[in-house]
């Protein structure tokens, strides 16, 4: 086994027009947790930083905490503020 | 004619959807009420026109979350049955985005349940919505209006 | 197909009606939410088992306290419309006693007009409601049960 | 003119199946209101008195006081609770 963790990111929504696919695969290390996947993400597409507050996470279809430790063959979503939302991510129901 | 029966519960699909097909599904000779709400695209948002809406969803995760809200909803209040479907793609104006549909033996339970249901929905499940209009294109996100790129 | 059109918006009649065919003849352009209720013959009532119902109006009367109803509605919310069909006649399990629906721009309206709507009809439209089961027929007067005579 | 008042009396519910009929005529004085429709109506069929607190009354079709006067050629309907009513005439909207 290969010292990385293969993560597939989807992407919909603003982030998704900003990375031009919505499905791209990243190899992150072995430690890299929901945050090391943005931040690896928002180093190839620096317009993604700006959203960084407003996005939630999701990991393998569930809403997760951005210091979720990954594990290979996860699946990382950004999760833009949806249309009804107040559009603050603290508040949204867990 | 439709086949209640074989109706999910919960469902994100891109062709059109009915409250009433929801409506006869959650039927039941138990059922003394059922509430309904359509969400629905209509002309005009904060004051500028629409010209039409175009819904995206992370299709596998809202319906996990839709199928949450549901079960959420029957543990809170006694209802006997509840139905969720969200539409995805291009809405023109008058067509149907989200249909819900709440039976319960009594009133108040299904009116509780649904509005709960539908709140839920606009706060939880990951599910875009861009606008078109004539000044162009864009994400609403919350209180939020973003230019969309394409 | 129905013409919705020509749907009157208020009506106490003796045929089969349809919260559907209301949500149709509600919708409008500037509507974002319909909302619908169906109050429906449930199999049981207070514990004990129903056959069916019999529903009496004082029917022109029944209709304008209708009417008065829809206007509070449309007064004290911005909806965009109400519409209130109430049935009257035998009515077996499954049944449709009222139909009610409102379109509005924005979904709260809907929900809190649809709520008052049915909860005033209850209050104050003089119809009559006489259950048969097991034990015989009974008047349903608010809290109360009587004996129906025939 | 004859110096009385001719109206009709609409039933309902119990107040018709006590009365026998949905629809029928009274001659009152000329002075009488629908509480004195009420009385000459029970004095035909005693078993309404003991409804008379649980009914309201109405005039035309519209929900009327006891104490309404009463005119030639009114419709005077007796009504009883309404299904989800709670009972009490006293709590009733005007």
């Amino acid at each position: 086994m290969r010292e990385v963790l293969r993560i597939r990111v989807r992407l919909f929504a603003r982030p998704r027009e900003i990375c031009g696919t919505d499905t791209l695969d990243l190899e992150l290390p072995v430690t890299a947790t929901a945050s090391d996947c943005f931040t690896a993400l928002a180093s190839r597409h620096p317009e993604l930083k700006s959203l960084r507050e407003a996005l939630m996470v999701a990991v393998n279809e569930e809403y997760a905490q951005w210091n979720t430790q990954l594990a290979d063959g996860d699946v990382v979503a950004l999760i833009p503020p949806v249309s009804g939302g107040c559009g603050r991510a603290g508040t949204w129901p867990r | 004619m439709s086949q209640p029966g074989r109706l999910p519960r919960v469902r994100v699909t891109d062709r059109p959807i009915s409250a009433d097909r929801l409506a006869r599904s959650v039927a039941s000779p138990h059922a003394g009420a059922i509430a309904t709400f359509e969400g629905v695209v209509r002309d005009h948002h904060g004051g500028k026109s629409v010209a039409f809406l175009a819904y995206e969803a992370y299709a596998p995760m809202a319906e996990k979350i839709l199928q949450q809200i549901a079960s959420e909803a029957a543990r809170r209040w006694r209802i006997e049955a509840v139905a969720v479907h969200h539409r995805t793609g291009r809405l023109g104006i008058g067509e149907v985005s989200v249909a819900i549909a709440v039976s319960s033996a009594h009133r108040g339970e299904a009116f509780e349940a649904l509005r709960y249901v539908i709140d839920t929905i606009k706060e939880r499940a990951p599910i875009w919505k861009r606008e078109t209009g004539p000044d162009g294109s864009f994400w609403i996100e919350g209180p939020d209006y973003v230019r969309a790129g394409d």
